[in-house]
Protein backbone atom coordinates (compact mmCIF):
# COMPACT_ATOMS: atom_id res chain seq x y z
CA UNK A 1 0.00 0.00 0.00
CA UNK A 2 1.64 3.42 -1.44
CA UNK A 3 1.03 6.52 1.15
CA UNK A 4 1.92 8.69 -1.87
CA UNK A 5 -0.77 9.02 -4.27
CA UNK A 6 -0.73 10.70 -7.62
CA UNK A 7 -4.55 10.76 -7.37
CA UNK A 8 -7.10 12.86 -5.64
CA UNK A 9 -7.37 11.91 -1.97
CA UNK A 10 -10.56 10.84 -0.57
CA UNK A 11 -11.14 11.59 3.20
CA UNK A 12 -14.15 10.06 3.68
CA UNK A 13 -12.28 6.63 2.17
CA UNK A 14 -9.48 7.05 4.40
CA UNK A 15 -11.99 7.26 7.41
CA UNK A 16 -13.49 4.21 6.34
CA UNK A 17 -10.09 2.33 6.23
CA UNK A 18 -8.80 2.88 9.35
CA UNK A 19 -12.38 3.18 11.91
CA UNK A 20 -13.78 -0.16 13.36
CA UNK A 21 -16.20 -0.76 15.59
CA UNK A 22 -13.80 -0.82 18.70
CA UNK A 23 -12.31 2.45 16.69
CA UNK A 24 -15.54 4.45 16.37
CA UNK A 25 -13.95 8.01 17.60
CA UNK A 26 -11.27 9.44 14.75
CA UNK A 27 -9.15 12.37 14.48
CA UNK A 28 -7.73 13.81 11.05
CA UNK A 29 -6.12 16.76 9.64
CA UNK A 30 -6.24 17.55 5.75
CA UNK A 31 -4.23 19.80 4.52
CA UNK A 32 -4.98 21.93 0.89
CA UNK A 33 -2.89 23.90 -1.29
CA UNK A 34 -3.44 27.57 -0.54
CA UNK A 35 -3.77 30.26 -2.69
CA UNK A 36 -1.24 32.66 -0.66
CA UNK A 37 2.19 31.62 0.19
CA UNK A 38 5.24 34.46 1.80
CA UNK A 39 2.56 36.92 0.68
CA UNK A 40 2.58 36.43 -2.78
CA UNK A 41 -0.53 34.39 -4.80
CA UNK A 42 -0.01 30.77 -5.84
CA UNK A 43 -1.18 29.98 -8.78
CA UNK A 44 -0.60 26.09 -9.12
CA UNK A 45 2.10 23.96 -7.37
CA UNK A 46 4.07 20.33 -7.95
CA UNK A 47 4.94 17.77 -5.20
CA UNK A 48 8.10 15.82 -6.01
CA UNK A 49 9.54 13.05 -3.49
CA UNK A 50 12.32 10.85 -3.03
CA UNK A 51 9.62 8.12 -3.52
CA UNK A 52 10.94 4.88 -1.72
CA UNK A 53 12.69 7.06 1.09
CA UNK A 54 9.29 8.87 1.75
CA UNK A 55 7.15 5.42 1.23
CA UNK A 56 10.02 3.93 3.72
CA UNK A 57 9.33 6.67 6.35
CA UNK A 58 5.53 7.11 6.28
CA UNK A 59 5.70 3.76 7.42
CA UNK A 60 8.35 4.45 10.09
CA UNK A 61 5.89 7.01 11.30
CA UNK A 62 2.69 5.55 11.09
CA UNK A 63 4.02 2.35 12.82
CA UNK A 64 5.56 4.71 15.77
CA UNK A 65 2.43 5.95 16.21
CA UNK A 66 0.67 2.74 16.11
CA UNK A 67 3.04 1.53 18.78
CA UNK A 68 2.99 4.83 20.99
CA UNK A 69 -1.09 4.93 21.09
CA UNK A 70 -3.75 2.45 20.36
CA UNK A 71 -4.99 3.55 16.90
CA UNK A 72 -4.87 2.87 13.45
CA UNK A 73 -3.34 5.08 11.24
CA UNK A 74 -4.02 6.39 7.39
CA UNK A 75 -1.70 8.62 5.46
CA UNK A 76 -1.90 9.78 1.91
CA UNK A 77 -0.01 12.39 0.84
CA UNK A 78 -0.25 13.42 -2.85
CA UNK A 79 2.41 14.17 -5.63
CA UNK A 80 2.32 15.59 -8.95
CA UNK A 81 0.40 19.23 -10.20
CA UNK A 82 -2.14 20.34 -7.75
CA UNK A 83 -4.51 23.21 -8.07
CA UNK A 84 -5.83 25.25 -5.09
CA UNK A 85 -7.30 24.08 -2.83
CA UNK A 86 -6.94 20.34 -3.63
CA UNK A 87 -5.98 18.30 -0.77
CA UNK A 88 -2.10 17.45 -0.65
CA UNK A 89 -2.18 15.70 2.34
CA UNK A 90 -4.82 13.47 4.85
CA UNK A 91 -4.23 12.04 8.06
CA UNK A 92 -6.72 10.03 10.34
CA UNK A 93 -6.09 8.30 13.38
CA UNK A 94 -9.20 5.66 14.48
CA UNK A 95 -9.02 5.30 17.82
CA UNK A 96 -11.35 4.14 20.48
CA UNK A 97 -10.57 7.24 22.65
CA UNK A 98 -10.42 10.43 20.99
CA UNK A 99 -7.62 11.73 23.50
CA UNK A 100 -5.51 8.94 21.75
CA UNK A 101 -6.70 9.84 18.28
CA UNK A 102 -6.05 13.36 18.83
CA UNK A 103 -2.60 12.78 20.00
CA UNK A 104 -1.83 10.06 17.18
CA UNK A 105 -2.52 12.32 14.24
CA UNK A 106 -0.90 15.27 15.71
CA UNK A 107 1.96 13.08 16.14
CA UNK A 108 1.41 12.14 12.35
CA UNK A 109 1.54 15.26 10.54
CA UNK A 110 4.05 16.52 12.74
CA UNK A 111 6.41 13.95 12.05
CA UNK A 112 5.67 13.81 8.27
CA UNK A 113 6.27 17.64 7.65
CA UNK A 114 9.60 17.46 9.94
CA UNK A 115 10.94 13.89 8.15
CA UNK A 116 9.33 13.11 4.63
CA UNK A 117 11.47 13.70 1.90
CA UNK A 118 8.74 15.40 -0.36
CA UNK A 119 9.22 18.89 -2.25
CA UNK A 120 6.97 21.45 -3.51
CA UNK A 121 7.06 24.00 -6.25
CA UNK A 122 5.02 26.66 -6.06
CA UNK A 123 4.62 28.72 -9.26
CA UNK A 124 3.05 32.44 -8.77
CA UNK A 125 0.75 34.44 -9.67
CA UNK A 126 3.31 36.18 -12.23
CA UNK A 127 4.71 33.46 -13.43
CA UNK A 128 7.54 33.23 -11.52
CA UNK A 129 8.99 29.46 -10.26
CA UNK A 130 10.16 28.88 -6.62
CA UNK A 131 10.91 25.58 -4.47
CA UNK A 132 9.44 26.03 -1.18
CA UNK A 133 11.70 26.18 2.03
CA UNK A 134 9.83 26.19 4.86
CA UNK A 135 12.96 26.98 7.22
CA UNK A 136 13.50 30.54 5.19
CA UNK A 137 9.76 31.27 5.20
CA UNK A 138 8.32 30.25 8.18
CA UNK A 139 9.36 32.73 10.49
CA UNK A 140 9.64 36.42 8.40
CA UNK A 141 12.68 38.17 9.94
CA UNK A 142 11.77 41.46 12.00
CA UNK A 143 12.86 43.22 8.99
CA UNK A 144 9.87 41.44 6.92
CA UNK A 145 7.50 42.28 9.89
CA UNK A 146 8.40 45.53 9.69
CA UNK A 147 7.57 45.91 6.20
CA UNK A 148 3.91 44.49 6.82
CA UNK A 149 1.28 46.05 7.30
CA UNK A 150 -0.26 45.88 10.82
CA UNK A 151 -3.69 45.06 10.59
CA UNK B 1 54.09 -9.59 -1.00
CA UNK B 2 53.08 -6.74 -2.43
CA UNK B 3 49.73 -5.13 -1.96
CA UNK B 4 46.73 -5.17 -4.18
CA UNK B 5 45.50 -2.11 -5.75
CA UNK B 6 42.17 -1.31 -4.48
CA UNK B 7 39.58 -1.02 -7.29
CA UNK B 8 38.24 2.23 -8.11
CA UNK B 9 34.37 2.28 -7.46
CA UNK B 10 31.01 4.70 -7.66
CA UNK B 11 28.94 5.90 -5.63
CA UNK B 12 25.33 7.11 -7.13
CA UNK B 13 24.73 10.61 -5.13
CA UNK B 14 20.45 11.57 -6.19
CA UNK B 15 19.66 14.71 -6.30
CA UNK B 16 16.30 16.49 -5.71
CA UNK B 17 14.00 19.60 -6.21
CA UNK B 18 16.56 22.76 -6.00
CA UNK B 19 19.73 20.95 -6.12
CA UNK B 20 18.85 19.23 -8.87
CA UNK B 21 18.17 22.10 -10.93
CA UNK B 22 21.38 23.76 -9.17
CA UNK B 23 23.25 20.89 -10.67
CA UNK B 24 21.47 20.30 -13.54
CA UNK B 25 21.35 16.59 -13.11
CA UNK B 26 19.49 14.46 -10.71
CA UNK B 27 22.47 12.23 -9.93
CA UNK B 28 25.94 12.36 -9.98
CA UNK B 29 28.53 9.60 -9.63
CA UNK B 30 30.93 9.89 -7.28
CA UNK B 31 34.38 7.82 -7.86
CA UNK B 32 36.34 6.62 -4.91
CA UNK B 33 38.73 3.37 -4.51
CA UNK B 34 37.49 3.58 -0.59
CA UNK B 35 34.37 4.19 1.56
CA UNK B 36 33.74 7.72 2.12
CA UNK B 37 32.04 9.46 5.06
CA UNK B 38 29.04 10.93 4.31
CA UNK B 39 30.76 14.39 4.61
CA UNK B 40 33.36 13.63 2.40
CA UNK B 41 30.66 12.78 -0.41
CA UNK B 42 29.08 16.36 0.32
CA UNK B 43 32.38 18.09 0.22
CA UNK B 44 32.69 16.13 -3.61
CA UNK B 45 29.06 16.95 -4.35
CA UNK B 46 29.44 20.89 -3.90
CA UNK B 47 32.48 20.92 -5.80
CA UNK B 48 30.49 20.49 -8.97
CA UNK B 49 29.50 23.27 -11.20
CA UNK B 50 26.18 24.72 -8.66
CA UNK B 51 26.91 22.42 -6.08
CA UNK B 52 28.64 25.52 -4.07
CA UNK B 53 25.00 26.43 -3.04
CA UNK B 54 24.43 23.36 -1.18
CA UNK B 55 24.27 24.44 2.45
CA UNK B 56 26.16 22.92 5.70
CA UNK B 57 22.92 21.71 7.33
CA UNK B 58 21.65 19.58 3.88
CA UNK B 59 20.19 16.25 4.75
CA UNK B 60 21.80 13.61 3.40
CA UNK B 61 20.17 9.87 3.40
CA UNK B 62 22.08 7.11 3.04
CA UNK B 63 20.09 3.09 2.14
CA UNK B 64 17.06 5.35 2.54
CA UNK B 65 17.15 6.71 5.81
CA UNK B 66 18.85 10.36 7.36
CA UNK B 67 22.27 10.08 8.23
CA UNK B 68 25.47 11.93 9.88
CA UNK B 69 28.23 13.72 8.45
CA UNK B 70 30.32 10.76 9.91
CA UNK B 71 28.64 7.87 8.55
CA UNK B 72 30.24 5.41 6.30
CA UNK B 73 29.37 5.32 2.77
CA UNK B 74 30.52 2.50 0.51
CA UNK B 75 29.58 0.16 -2.31
CA UNK B 76 26.46 -0.41 -3.36
CA UNK B 77 25.38 1.96 -0.82
CA UNK B 78 22.31 4.55 -1.85
CA UNK B 79 23.21 8.07 -1.36
CA UNK B 80 20.80 10.92 -1.90
CA UNK B 81 21.01 14.92 -0.79
CA UNK B 82 17.98 16.48 0.73
CA UNK B 83 17.22 20.15 -0.05
CA UNK B 84 14.82 21.93 2.77
CA UNK B 85 11.66 19.64 3.49
CA UNK B 86 8.30 20.69 2.51
CA UNK B 87 5.99 18.10 2.34
CA UNK B 88 1.95 18.44 3.95
CA UNK C 1 -28.40 25.92 9.29
CA UNK C 2 -29.06 22.88 11.54
CA UNK C 3 -26.41 21.76 13.56
CA UNK C 4 -28.92 18.41 14.24
CA UNK C 5 -29.40 16.18 11.63
CA UNK C 6 -31.56 13.10 10.56
CA UNK C 7 -29.76 12.37 7.70
CA UNK C 8 -26.13 10.65 7.27
CA UNK C 9 -23.44 12.96 7.78
CA UNK C 10 -20.82 13.34 4.94
CA UNK C 11 -17.92 14.61 6.41
CA UNK C 12 -15.80 15.68 2.94
CA UNK C 13 -19.10 17.96 2.71
CA UNK C 14 -18.45 19.35 5.86
CA UNK C 15 -14.70 19.87 5.27
CA UNK C 16 -15.70 21.66 2.08
CA UNK C 17 -18.21 23.89 3.56
CA UNK C 18 -15.61 25.55 5.69
CA UNK C 19 -12.31 24.91 4.12
CA UNK C 20 -10.76 28.20 1.85
CA UNK C 21 -7.69 29.43 0.53
CA UNK C 22 -6.95 30.89 3.24
CA UNK C 23 -8.05 28.10 5.95
CA UNK C 24 -6.06 25.40 4.30
CA UNK C 25 -5.42 23.42 7.54
CA UNK C 26 -8.41 21.16 8.80
CA UNK C 27 -9.11 19.54 11.81
CA UNK C 28 -11.49 16.95 12.15
CA UNK C 29 -13.10 14.54 14.90
CA UNK C 30 -15.52 11.82 13.48
CA UNK C 31 -17.84 9.85 16.14
CA UNK C 32 -18.73 6.36 15.17
CA UNK C 33 -21.64 4.40 17.02
CA UNK C 34 -19.30 1.75 18.75
CA UNK C 35 -20.46 -2.02 18.67
CA UNK C 36 -19.68 -2.24 22.41
CA UNK C 37 -20.31 0.04 25.90
CA UNK C 38 -19.49 -0.81 29.31
CA UNK C 39 -18.30 -4.41 28.35
CA UNK C 40 -22.15 -5.18 26.43
CA UNK C 41 -23.02 -5.80 22.56
CA UNK C 42 -24.71 -2.85 21.37
CA UNK C 43 -27.02 -3.85 18.42
CA UNK C 44 -28.51 -0.60 17.65
CA UNK C 45 -28.88 2.90 19.19
CA UNK C 46 -31.30 6.28 19.05
CA UNK C 47 -29.79 9.74 19.34
CA UNK C 48 -32.85 12.56 20.86
CA UNK C 49 -32.36 16.00 21.62
CA UNK C 50 -33.99 19.04 23.01
CA UNK C 51 -33.55 20.17 19.58
CA UNK C 52 -34.20 24.02 20.49
CA UNK C 53 -31.89 23.85 23.26
CA UNK C 54 -29.48 21.87 21.13
CA UNK C 55 -29.06 23.89 18.26
CA UNK C 56 -28.81 26.99 20.25
CA UNK C 57 -26.01 25.14 22.64
CA UNK C 58 -23.99 24.20 19.74
CA UNK C 59 -24.43 27.31 18.26
CA UNK C 60 -23.03 29.29 21.15
CA UNK C 61 -19.77 26.89 21.43
CA UNK C 62 -19.33 27.19 17.40
CA UNK C 63 -19.09 30.92 18.58
CA UNK C 64 -16.84 30.61 21.03
CA UNK C 65 -14.21 28.85 19.10
CA UNK C 66 -14.22 31.22 16.48
CA UNK C 67 -13.97 33.94 18.98
CA UNK C 68 -10.98 32.15 20.48
CA UNK C 69 -9.34 30.90 17.64
CA UNK C 70 -9.17 32.25 13.53
CA UNK C 71 -10.96 29.49 12.26
CA UNK C 72 -14.25 28.95 10.54
CA UNK C 73 -16.10 25.28 11.97
CA UNK C 74 -18.72 22.87 10.90
CA UNK C 75 -20.32 21.11 13.37
CA UNK C 76 -23.46 18.04 12.84
CA UNK C 77 -24.76 15.25 15.15
CA UNK C 78 -27.29 12.93 13.86
CA UNK C 79 -30.72 12.04 15.34
CA UNK C 80 -32.38 9.16 15.54
CA UNK C 81 -32.09 5.47 14.77
CA UNK C 82 -28.21 5.11 13.76
CA UNK C 83 -26.83 1.26 13.53
CA UNK C 84 -23.45 0.36 14.78
CA UNK C 85 -20.60 2.66 12.55
CA UNK C 86 -22.79 5.06 11.49
CA UNK C 87 -21.73 8.60 12.06
CA UNK C 88 -22.72 10.16 15.25
CA UNK C 89 -20.91 13.16 15.02
CA UNK C 90 -18.79 15.07 12.99
CA UNK C 91 -16.92 18.18 13.71
CA UNK C 92 -13.98 20.02 11.09
CA UNK C 93 -12.06 23.38 12.02
CA UNK C 94 -10.23 25.08 9.45
CA UNK C 95 -7.39 27.28 10.03
CA UNK C 96 -4.64 28.76 8.31
CA UNK C 97 -2.09 26.65 11.31
CA UNK C 98 -2.58 23.37 12.34
CA UNK C 99 -2.27 24.15 15.95
CA UNK C 100 -5.35 26.60 15.67
CA UNK C 101 -7.04 23.83 13.77
CA UNK C 102 -6.27 21.38 16.50
CA UNK C 103 -7.20 23.53 18.98
CA UNK C 104 -10.58 24.69 18.23
CA UNK C 105 -11.47 20.83 17.08
CA UNK C 106 -10.96 19.63 20.31
CA UNK C 107 -12.89 22.42 22.26
CA UNK C 108 -15.65 22.06 20.34
CA UNK C 109 -16.07 18.09 20.76
CA UNK C 110 -15.22 18.61 24.73
CA UNK C 111 -18.15 21.35 24.82
CA UNK C 112 -20.51 19.28 22.77
CA UNK C 113 -20.58 16.56 24.76
CA UNK C 114 -20.38 18.29 28.17
CA UNK C 115 -23.11 20.51 27.45
CA UNK C 116 -25.57 19.99 24.33
CA UNK C 117 -28.75 18.37 25.86
CA UNK C 118 -28.30 14.97 23.63
CA UNK C 119 -29.37 11.08 24.86
CA UNK C 120 -28.55 7.97 23.58
CA UNK C 121 -30.71 4.64 24.27
CA UNK C 122 -28.83 2.08 23.44
CA UNK C 123 -30.10 -1.45 22.06
CA UNK C 124 -28.36 -4.39 23.22
CA UNK C 125 -27.74 -8.10 21.85
CA UNK C 126 -30.08 -9.21 24.17
CA UNK C 127 -32.57 -6.72 23.39
CA UNK C 128 -32.42 -5.14 26.46
CA UNK C 129 -32.80 -1.16 26.34
CA UNK C 130 -31.09 1.81 28.38
CA UNK C 131 -30.49 5.24 28.75
CA UNK C 132 -26.58 6.11 28.60
CA UNK C 133 -25.38 8.25 31.25
CA UNK C 134 -21.40 8.78 30.59
CA UNK C 135 -21.48 9.91 34.95
CA UNK C 136 -21.99 6.18 35.73
CA UNK C 137 -20.31 4.51 32.99
CA UNK C 138 -17.21 6.48 31.98
CA UNK C 139 -15.18 5.40 35.55
CA UNK C 140 -15.88 2.22 36.78
CA UNK C 141 -15.65 2.09 40.24
CA UNK C 142 -12.69 0.25 41.79
CA UNK C 143 -15.05 -2.55 42.55
CA UNK C 144 -15.93 -2.93 39.01
CA UNK C 145 -12.19 -3.00 37.76
CA UNK C 146 -11.09 -5.83 40.25
CA UNK C 147 -13.45 -7.90 38.62
CA UNK C 148 -11.88 -6.86 34.89
CA UNK C 149 -9.45 -9.45 33.34
CA UNK C 150 -5.96 -7.81 33.46
CA UNK C 151 -5.03 -8.01 29.82
CA UNK D 1 -57.80 48.71 49.91
CA UNK D 2 -57.98 44.82 49.48
CA UNK D 3 -55.12 43.32 47.87
CA UNK D 4 -56.39 41.57 44.28
CA UNK D 5 -55.37 37.56 45.00
CA UNK D 6 -52.71 36.61 42.29
CA UNK D 7 -53.72 34.55 39.68
CA UNK D 8 -52.95 31.31 39.48
CA UNK D 9 -50.75 30.16 36.35
CA UNK D 10 -48.97 26.94 34.94
CA UNK D 11 -45.29 26.60 33.98
CA UNK D 12 -45.10 23.87 31.42
CA UNK D 13 -41.74 21.60 32.44
CA UNK D 14 -40.52 19.54 29.65
CA UNK D 15 -38.78 15.82 30.68
CA UNK D 16 -36.39 13.93 28.50
CA UNK D 17 -34.82 10.76 27.77
CA UNK D 18 -34.64 9.14 31.18
CA UNK D 19 -36.86 11.09 32.97
CA UNK D 20 -39.73 11.41 30.68
CA UNK D 21 -39.88 7.22 30.75
CA UNK D 22 -39.56 7.49 34.58
CA UNK D 23 -42.12 10.05 34.53
CA UNK D 24 -44.40 8.52 31.65
CA UNK D 25 -44.68 11.93 30.10
CA UNK D 26 -42.77 14.34 28.07
CA UNK D 27 -43.87 17.45 29.86
CA UNK D 28 -45.89 18.35 33.49
CA UNK D 29 -47.58 21.43 33.89
CA UNK D 30 -46.79 23.23 37.58
CA UNK D 31 -49.71 25.05 38.72
CA UNK D 32 -48.21 28.29 40.74
CA UNK D 33 -49.33 32.15 41.87
CA UNK D 34 -45.97 33.03 41.85
CA UNK D 35 -42.77 32.59 40.29
CA UNK D 36 -40.72 29.82 41.67
CA UNK D 37 -37.11 29.04 42.16
CA UNK D 38 -35.41 26.42 39.57
CA UNK D 39 -34.69 24.19 43.38
CA UNK D 40 -38.88 24.65 43.93
CA UNK D 41 -40.09 23.01 40.31
CA UNK D 42 -37.49 20.34 40.88
CA UNK D 43 -39.25 19.65 44.50
CA UNK D 44 -42.77 19.78 42.53
CA UNK D 45 -41.66 17.42 40.00
CA UNK D 46 -39.93 14.92 42.21
CA UNK D 47 -43.70 14.71 43.82
CA UNK D 48 -44.80 13.13 40.81
CA UNK D 49 -45.18 9.16 40.60
CA UNK D 50 -41.72 8.57 39.11
CA UNK D 51 -39.95 11.57 39.69
CA UNK D 52 -38.61 10.58 43.03
CA UNK D 53 -35.18 9.45 41.02
CA UNK D 54 -34.56 12.68 39.36
CA UNK D 55 -31.23 13.42 41.12
CA UNK D 56 -30.18 16.30 43.10
CA UNK D 57 -27.37 17.41 40.50
CA UNK D 58 -29.86 17.25 37.83
CA UNK D 59 -29.37 19.77 35.20
CA UNK D 60 -32.06 22.41 34.84
CA UNK D 61 -32.69 24.79 31.71
CA UNK D 62 -34.87 27.89 31.49
CA UNK D 63 -34.98 29.39 28.06
CA UNK D 64 -32.72 26.80 26.43
CA UNK D 65 -29.94 27.59 28.87
CA UNK D 66 -28.63 25.90 32.01
CA UNK D 67 -30.05 27.51 35.72
CA UNK D 68 -28.86 27.34 39.10
CA UNK D 69 -31.09 25.99 41.64
CA UNK D 70 -31.95 29.69 42.94
CA UNK D 71 -32.72 31.23 39.46
CA UNK D 72 -36.35 32.48 39.41
CA UNK D 73 -38.70 30.67 36.65
CA UNK D 74 -42.13 33.14 35.67
CA UNK D 75 -44.97 32.65 33.67
CA UNK D 76 -43.78 31.97 30.06
CA UNK D 77 -40.47 30.56 30.62
CA UNK D 78 -39.40 27.91 28.79
CA UNK D 79 -38.27 24.94 31.64
CA UNK D 80 -36.91 21.39 30.73
CA UNK D 81 -35.45 19.06 33.47
CA UNK D 82 -32.26 17.27 31.55
CA UNK D 83 -31.06 13.99 32.70
CA UNK D 84 -27.01 13.11 32.49
CA UNK D 85 -26.19 14.17 28.41
CA UNK D 86 -24.74 11.58 26.54
CA UNK D 87 -24.12 13.58 23.05
CA UNK D 88 -20.91 12.76 20.78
Amino acid sequence: MGYLTRRPIDVSELIAAVSAPERGGIATFVGLVRDHHGGRAVRALEYTAYEPMAESICAEIVGEAEARWPVRIGLRHRLGALGIGDTAVAIAAAAGHRDEAFGACRYAIEELKRRVPIWKRETFADGSEEWVDPSRTAAPSSEEREGMAPW
Amino acid sequence: MAAVPPAPFTIRVQLFARYAELLGADHLDVVTDGPLTVGEILSRVRAFPGGGTIGVGTLVAVNLRQAPLSAPVTRGDEVAILPPLAGG
